[in-house]
């Protein structure tokens, strides 16, 4: 029995947290997917491996409602989104406890996820209890970005105008998403029409850029967008896009300082000029 | 300048504050300092009310460029809007310019209420360095993609 | 009702013309405080006065200023642009001046005094100061102060470097090119017929040249002098006779 | 269904005479939401507005667009005029087709063009504006003046015998400025300090002003009726609660060789002193550079006043020894307070420019060369030298001297471009002083232009020359030069004979240039007021609002806002008063309505719009159990970086909400 | 008061190109050979070529040939410097001035630039605008504490008047690397040689060359003016003055023999160029600075001079060992 599994069974006998949220194969689909665990017997079938690719984090907000506290395994990605729900009062700190091993990597349609190689913190920042040695780079080279760097305004028009094209404006990179919740999307408000509900290129431009900007300094990179996306629209590029700015610029790495608020509302009065200028 | 030239002018949206900006443009009016006329001027109390929808908005529309000019550095009405607009506008720039908008169609400056001329300067060399998109398909324009 | 700086120098090169524009620009901020006159040692010496020139050109006088002898008075000692309140460049201006007085004909005689020792030198040698000493006084100083016959060449030998400095045939034909190119050799053939238009002394008489030429042995001291008896002077011991027969005997020192 | 009339000005020519009026009104006509439309030559003339208030009633408007010039000039005026029929006064939305139309374009087709398209988004933009009601906010009827020089005292004094309390804030020791270090004052040449100081005790005795000396304005939050000053006070090491001002501390300091700020650096004085005899409060002051039981607990560099923490090396304490009052306290720490003030006077004045610059001149290097205030000190009789004017090099009495004018002022070059204006006056004051203290002495003036516009300051001039024989000779003195005998040699030029001349000096003085305190633009910046290129604080408005700044609530006083002599720095010190005192009769403050509002069943309460918000304006609140935004109308200003933070617009920015943007940004 | 950004700006290599001044080869050779023996000591080599000519300026000022001529000329003279990659020293006012106001107007217009590549193209050379025109008051005053280590012969006891000439400080205000008024840049190499400095009123006063036969041939301007000024120095009982600039030194050494044997005074103060003097200070032999050449002898100040002791110890850092191009670290 792992330390995960052991700290986990300990949890819910001592009935520290009511349910745990983790991962158990099922062997349904023959391949993980997330669980809520009440039972302590049951932590022997908790799974942490390059399978668990899913934020569990999205559900805490939920969860933290229908149970006073919830543990949850957290991947560093998962981590990052839970700080920032946690500086934007999306959940009481008390009401979770968070189990955060240290993350080696997942797998996305059996290739390890280009997340994981810009992945600044293997280990969630917020932890209640650690496993593992947590691992912590400075350094993102975001190679997806390299390509698009290569293009020409007509080109990167070219590739993205191909992609948005395929948007159904199923909005499931926005279910997906554990910062996206708010009561009422812009995009389905009436009064203005600021993203019209259509599915016209520009529309679905409109949508992706403005959903991308809502992620600005906030987005912990857990990739979980494209990955949902049923028409493998890249939607990760314009974040991690916006990313290498914020962290180039601004010197801020989303969801890594639980108490650091986001680089766009913080007072930046030191910036010079030239980041308007800023060019990808 | 001839009218029809004139007629190919790209069109503008122009963001200003209320307290720098449109009063220079007001200034730049009255010391007559004339400037393309496809320039459109929107009046924000602050250059930090500006939000990178409208931009975005802006280009979907159909305007050729979009320009945002608020009070210098330090100098804000409110004392720090224009700080938060200039990371803003920042991250508003690195997205298009990532979906393929051409940097050069967003013009985001500082004009006090004494530059008068700055603005009608801004305005002019604005529109000359649009138009060398003329011709070229409208990045994200409405009318542009319906076919 | 200035006349535009090219009529000043008919045939100048185009492209130098903006020389003279930012002349006349930089004129144009003059406030007429004097404080380049009130410096100035060719101020001092003569009836040259920047101040008034600059007046002149701003009001058009720009004939009375190219035609003046004042004109050639100054020896860009620079000291006038170093106290301008306007950074206005006036040296600039004077040799930019001088080739308008010349275009109009004036001054060729100062000119051609350069021609020889110096602008010929430049063309046949290189150099523009020969190594030939014309004053004999200083020659002998040298001849006794180096034990040699006061030639700079042994001084040279002397100090162990060659007699002459040479300038290679190849610089020479460089340098000699450009001058043909430029029009520079032509200027310097042609100069000897150049008549020079007689210049006027628009400022001031020659008198105060001619109070100086009475050689060096006088006291230069004075020349400050005479200037101060000129201001305060007469003015003053007038004022302080009237004053001290309407109010009693005013202190009075001298 | 909104009910847009359109009214569209002629403004004469200035805008008929590009633009084709009667078009715009007939094809803005065709709008649906447009229900008149009209043109007019004089929209804002007195048949103007009653032909607007007219079609409301007549067409049952209930939106109004003016085409005309720029809100920022008539919006007000027609706002009244629609109130006055009856509807709320911002229905209404201005076209400006004069500033950014007629003005700026050249073609007149195109011009025409482009009022037709301003006019339609201003008719769209209109249909969505809503009806709103100014705010009313509490006014704090108590007013900081910061700087305690005569304007101060003067703002201070008028809005005390108004009846409102005035906190009066100075940097230095003691009231008073730079009129305490003059001597005389010009025209009427009557003892500067005899007239200031009865007005300091005054000001220091008034029951309705708080004296507040050593102290700075560290923080400005707050708006205008509702400002928070925080006030920094600096360890002066002496409680003024106890002080007794008897002096005898001064007596025992055995520091004597401090160079004396109120002396212009001429004389010496302790390390614990009050700057002046006269001085209010009276309170010495331990300089902490200087004391030997402190300098060493202070950096090693004698100008900084950082503090290392107290490591008392030097045994003296002679001052506490001997205070009868025990009011000496090495370890003062200085003192903080934050104050609430419904308006702010700012009088913090100039200062005199070194002439370090101006080495042709010898200037802060030759002993004999000073500068005006410098001067101002050696004849005053309370000077380092009791008002014996003699050479600081070798203590005679100088018999030639000459008054170098324009030093820094009308010099873009080395100084400053403007014209310091009270050069001319001082400096003629200055030879009459010189003349009265060494009648056989010659006194000489180099000037560019005399400027002498106020009320006897001319004849004031013409006094120095005709009567006491001052030389005045026309030009901008070179150089000084100083010779092997100790005098100094000032080349200069006559520019009305054209000739050079050299006068032999004993002592020159510099008139050094008005320049703005070394501090002005930080404290700009605390304060949120503009300044100039040159440094000094801008009026609302150069003809129409000389005190007032860009800043409701805060005006201006004296010589920060521009060089001024002590008349006009007085007169605006009791106009800035006069200002205050107004605001003050009212009992709250109409606040524009434009401020946010948080939609709280939209709000997410994720509260990004309290952390952009620079006024503290937006605080959280419970609403059915849930947490949400919530905006204080009172302190918000109305800037929408809230409304641009909230990513579901769940914050609405009145008169500039989405709607009202979408629709005019709309093509 | 020096310029600390300006002076921190200046770059001093091991190598630089000694742009040699007409009167320096012709009437004061000591002046550059002073220059070639003594920079070594300081660690830069200084490198010189046959096909350097008279910078050219000087024709411009006197008006005997207009700048469409004398650019090229100098643009020709930068192009030696810039061939070689070095930087230009130059050691004479008159240089420095022509050869950086003629550079920066070409520079900062490429349309004349360009005709005057056009002319030089045909000589096949290209003025590219590269090479930084330093004065060697300016390189001098980077290395003055290397000087200080460098000094063999400390200057204990002689006293030097100084002139600084007026086309480096006045002419270039803004730029220069010392205050045009009050400057003390050559006082403090003058200290830093061991030697003190003596006031005298007519300091910043002009030596009056421009008006002497030189460029105007009004000579009988030129000797008063002169005269009040080598009178003020008389009177500060200097060994030597100090100058910056061949040209002064010509003035002042001749005008002084001319009024003496005119009887128009007494006038036995030696002027010597600052590189000169340095030179005295390195240790480099008295005959390679060339006083012989002046007119007014040198005697006394080199008796004197014989008479002191050389500084024991001085240690002589072999500078041809740093590697080329490489900067000579200076200690701030």
């Amino acid at each position: 029995m792992t330390d995960l599994q052991q700290k986990a069974r300990e949890l819910l006998d001592q009935g520290e947290i009511d349910a745990l949220l983790a991962w158990k194969v099922d062997p349904a689909i023959d391949d993980v997917r997330p669980t809520l665990f009440k039972k302590g017997d049951d932590a022997a079938e908790i799974v942490f491996d390059e399978r668990c690719v899913h934020n569990l984090a999205n559900y805490l907000p939920t969860l933290t409602v229908r149970y006073n506290r919830v543990g949850v395994v957290l991947k560093g990605c998962d981590g990052r989104s839970l700080t920032t729900l946690l500086i934007e009062h999306r959940i009481n700190k008390n009401s979770i406890v968070a189990l955060a091993p240290a993350c080696e990597g997942v797998k996305v349609n059996g290739a390890r996820a280009q997340k994981c190689d810009d992945c600044p913190t293997a280990t969630s920042p917020v932890a209640d209890y650690e496993f593992g040695t947590r691992k912590a780079k400075d350094d993102a080279e975001f190679k997806q970005l390299e390509r698009i760097e290569k293009m020409s305004s007509e080109e990167r028009w070219q590739f993205f105008s191909e992609q948005f094209a395929k948007c159904r404006r199923c909005y499931a990179c926005r279910q997906v998403c554990p910062l996206c919740y708010c009561e009422l999307c812009i995009a389905d408000q009436p009064e203005p029409r600021w993203i019209e509900p259509s599915r016209k290129l520009s529309a679905n431009a409109m949508w992706h850029l403005v959903r991308a900007y809502h992620l600005a300094g906030r987005c912990s990179d857990c990739g979980e967008c494209s990955r949902a996306c049923p028409e493998g629209i890249p939607i990760r590029l314009l974040n991690i896009a916006v990313e290498k700015l914020v962290r180039e610029q601004f010197g801020a790495r989303p969801g890594t300082k639980p108490d650091e608020l986001p680089p766009l509302v913080t007072l930046a009065k030191d910036d010079s000029d030239e980041v308007m200028e800023e060019h990808l | 300048m001839s009218a029809p030239e004139m007629a190919k002018d790209p069109k503008i949206l122009a963001f200003l504050c209320r307290w720098c900006s449109y009063a220079g443009a007001d200034l730049a009016g009255t010391s007559r300092f004339s400037y393309p006329s496809n320039v459109r001027i929107v009046q924000v109390p602050c250059s930090g009310r500006v939000d990178p929808v409208m931009i975005f908005k802006a280009f979907v529309e159909g305007y050729d460029g979009v320009l945002v000019a608020g009070c210098h550095p330090g100098d804000c009405h409110y004392g720090t809007g224009n700080y938060h607009a200039r990371r803003k506008l920042a991250v508003a720039r690195r997205l298009l310019e990532t979906v393929g908008v051409h940097p050069d169609r967003m013009f985001f400056t500082w004009v006090s209420a004494a530059e008068g001329r700055k603005f009608a300067e801004v305005c002019t060399t604005f529109a000359e360095s649009l138009k060398k998109f003329a011709g070229r398909p409208k990045t994200l324009a409405r009318e542009a993609l319906a076919k | 009702m200035r006349e535009s700086p090219i009529d000043w120098l008919p045939g100048f090169d185009k492209k130098f013309s903006e020389l003279t524009h930012r002349m006349v620009k930089d004129l144009e901020k003059c406030m007429q405080c004097g404080k380049c006159t009130a410096q100035c040692p060719a101020a001092k010496l003569s009836s040259y006065n920047p101040r008034q020139i600059i007046r002149d050109l701003r009001i058009g006088n720009v004939e009375k200023v190219i035609s003046s002898q004042e004109l050639w008075l100054c020896f860009f000692c620079s000291g006038c642009y170093a106290v301008c309140p306007q950074d206005i460049n006036f040296p600039f201006a004077i040799a930019m001046l001088r080739y308008a007085a010349l275009a109009k004909g004036y001054g060729w005689e100062e000119v051609k005094k350069i021609k020889d020792p110096y602008a010929q030198d430049y063309y046949d040698t290189g150099l523009s100061v020969s190594p030939d000493e014309k004053n004999l006084g200083i020659r002998a100083e040298v001849a006794k102060n180096s034990g040699t016959d006061g030639r700079i060449g042994s001084v040279r030998r002397k100090m162990g470097l060659p007699e002459k400095r040479v300038v290679s045939d190849k610089a020479l034909a460089e340098i000699r090119f450009i001058s043909d190119a430029t029009g520079m050799t032509d200027l310097l053939k042609g100069m000897e017929k150049k008549k020079g238009v007689p210049k006027k002394w628009n400022y001031g008489s020659p008198a105060d040249l001619v109070r100086i030429k009475r050689g060096p042995h006088q006291k230069f001291q004075d020349i400050d002098d005479t200037r101060e008896s000129r201001d305060p002077g007469e003015v003053r011991s007038q004022k302080l006779e009237a004053r001290s027969q309407k109010s009693g005997p005013a202190g009075k020192k001298e | 269904m909104a009910r847009v009339g359109v009214f569209i000005c002629h403004c004469g020519v200035n805008i008929a005479g590009k633009v084709d009026v009667a078009r715009v009104a007939e094809i803005i006509g065709r709008m649906p939401e447009v229900a008149f439309s009209t043109d007019y030559k004089f929209m804002c003339s007195s048949p103007g507005q009653k032909l607007v208030a007219d079609a409301v009633k007549e067409h049952g408007l209930n939106r109004i667009v003016v085409a005309a010039c720029s809100p920022k000039m008539h919006l007000p005026t027609f706002q009244k005029t629609i109130a006055k029929s009856g509807l709320n006064q911002y229905l209404i939305s201005m076209a400006n087709i004069r500033e950014q139309c007629s003005w700026v374009t050249l073609d007149s087709d195109e011009a025409t063009e482009k009022a037709i398209d301003l006019v339609r988004r201003q008719a769209k933009r209109v249909a969505h504006q809503d009806p709103l009601e100014d705010v009313a906010v509490a006014i704090e009827k108590t007013a900081v003046v910061i700087g305690g020089g005569v304007s101060g005292i003067q703002a201070a004094l008028d809005i005390a015998d108004g009846g409102r309390k005035v906190i009066l804030v100075e940097k230095s020791p003691s009231l008073g400025g730079k009129m305490a270090q003059l001597d005389e004052t010009f025209p009427t040449l009557d003892c500067s300090q005899c007239i200031l100081t009865p007005k300091m005790v005054e000001a220091a005795q008034h029951p309705n002003i708080e004296i507040r000396a050593n102290t700075t304005v560290k923080k400005v939050g707050g708006y205008v009726g509702n400002f928070e000053v925080t006030l920094e006070r600096r360890p002066t090491c002496v409680d003024a609660t106890r002080c007794i001002a008897c002096g005898l501390c001064v007596t025992k300091c055995p520091v004597r060789d401090v160079p004396d700020e109120f002396n212009a650096g001429l004389g010496k004085r302790r390390a614990i002193a009050t700057p002046f005899p006269q001085a209010v409060p009276a309170i010495p002051v331990i300089d902490r550079r200087y004391c030997l039981r402190l300098k060493d607990s202070l950096g090693h560099d004698p100008k900084s006043q950082e503090d290392l923490g107290h490591v008392p090396r030097a045994k003296c304490g002679a001052c506490e020894k001997i205070c009868p009052a025990g009011a000496i306290n090495y370890d003062d720490k200085g003192a903080e307070e934050t104050v609430k003030a419904g308006a702010i006077v700012v009088a913090t004045g100039y200062q005199e420019m070194s002439p370090a610059v101006y080495t042709e001149y010898g200037g802060a290097t030759y002993p004999d060369v000073l500068t005006g205030l410098q001067f101002e000190r050696l004849v005053s009789s309370t000077g380092p030298t009791g008002g014996h004017l003699v050479r600081p090099s070798d203590g005679k009495e100088p018999q030639t001297i000459v008054f170098v004018q324009c030093v820094g002022s009308r010099d873009p070059s080395k100084g400053h471009e403007y014209c310091s204006g009270i050069c001319c006056m001082y400096t003629a004051k200055h030879a009459l002083l010189y003349k009265h203290h060494v009648p056989s002495g010659q006194a000489y003036v180099c000037y560019i232009d005399v400027r002498s516009p106020g009320k006897n300051y001319e004849q004031f001039i013409r006094r120095a020359i005709e009567e006491e024989d001052v030389r005045y000779i026309r030009g901008r003195v070179g150089k000084v030069q100083r010779r092997a005998d100790g005098r100094y040699r000032v080349f200069t030029e006559d520019t009305l004979v054209g000739r050079p001349v050299s006068i032999d000096a004993d002592m020159v003085v510099l008139a050094s240039a008005v320049e703005p305190q070394s501090d002005a633009a930080s404290l700009a910046q605390t304060l949120g007021i503009s300044y100039d290129a040159d440094g000094f604080y801008t009026e609302a408005h150069p003809k129409l609002k000389p005190v007032e700044t860009a800043t409701a609530g805060v005006f201006l006083a004296g010589a920060c806002q521009g060089p001024k002599d002590i008349p006009a720095s007085v007169q605006q010190g009791s106009a800035a008063a006069a200002k205050v005192l107004a605001l003050f009769a009212n009992e709250t403050l109409r606040k524009s309505p434009q401020v946010a509002q948080v939609d709280s069943s939209a709000c997410t309460g994720c509260l990004t719009c309290a952390y952009v918000c620079h006024y503290s304006a937006i605080e959280e609140k419970q609403v059915a159990g849930r947490q949400v935004a919530f905006v204080v109308a009172g302190k918000c200003q109305g800037c929408g970086a809230c409304a641009a933070a909230c990513k579901n617009k769940a914050v609405t920015l009145a008169q500039f909400s989405d709607d009202e943007v979408f629709e005019e940004m709309m093509r | 008061m020096p310029r600390k950004k300006l002076v921190e700006d200046i770059r001093v290599s091991d190598r630089m190109f000694l742009f040699q001044p007409c009167v320096g080869n012709n009437k004061y050779p000591g002046i550059i050979s002073a220059a070639q023996d003594a920079m070594p000591k300081l660690g830069v080599e200084m490198v010189t070529s046959d096909e350097q000519t008279c910078c050219g300026g000087f024709l411009t000022f006197t008006n005997v040939a207009q700048p469409t001529s004398t650019m090229p000329a100098v643009a020709r003279n930068l192009c030696l410097a810039e061939e070689q990659n070095l930087d230009v020293v130059a050691f004479c006012n008159g240089c420095h001035t022509f050869l950086t106001e003629f550079s920066h107007f070409m520079n900062d217009r490429p349309p004349v630039k360009g005709v005057v590549n056009v002319i030089l193209s045909m000589i096949g050379r290209e003025y590219k605008g590269t090479a930084h025109i330093y004065h060697i008051i300016e390189v001098l005053y980077k290395l003055k504490d290397r000087i200080a280590e460098q000094v063999q012969v400390p200057l204990t006891g002689l006293r030097f008047a100084t002139h600084y000439g007026c086309h480096y400080l006045n002419g270039f205000k803004k730029t220069a690397i010392d205050d045009a008024f009050m400057p003390t840049v050559m006082e403090e190499i003058i200290r830093a040689c061991g030697a003190e400095v003596v006031e005298y009123g007519e300091n910043r006063a002009c030596c009056g060359t421009g008006l002497t036969q030189v460029i105007l041939h009004k000579e009988e301007l030129a000797l008063p003016h002169t005269k009040r000024k080598l009178e003020s120095i008389k009177q500060a009982e200097a060994d030597a003055v100090v100058v910056q600039c061949p040209y002064c030194q010509a003035q002042l050494d001749r005008m002084s023999q001319k009024l003496n044997s005119r009887k128009a005074g007494d006038f036995r103060t030696p002027t010597m160029h600052i590189i000169q003097l340095v030179g005295l200070a390195l240790g480099v032999d008295p005959v390679r600075l060339g006083f012989d050449a002046h007119a007014i002898p040198f005697d006394k100040l080199l008796a004197k001079y014989r008479k002191l002791p050389k500084r024991d110890g001085a240690h002589h850092k072999d500078t041809k060992t740093q590697s080329r191009k490489q900067e000579v670290e200076v200690p701030a």
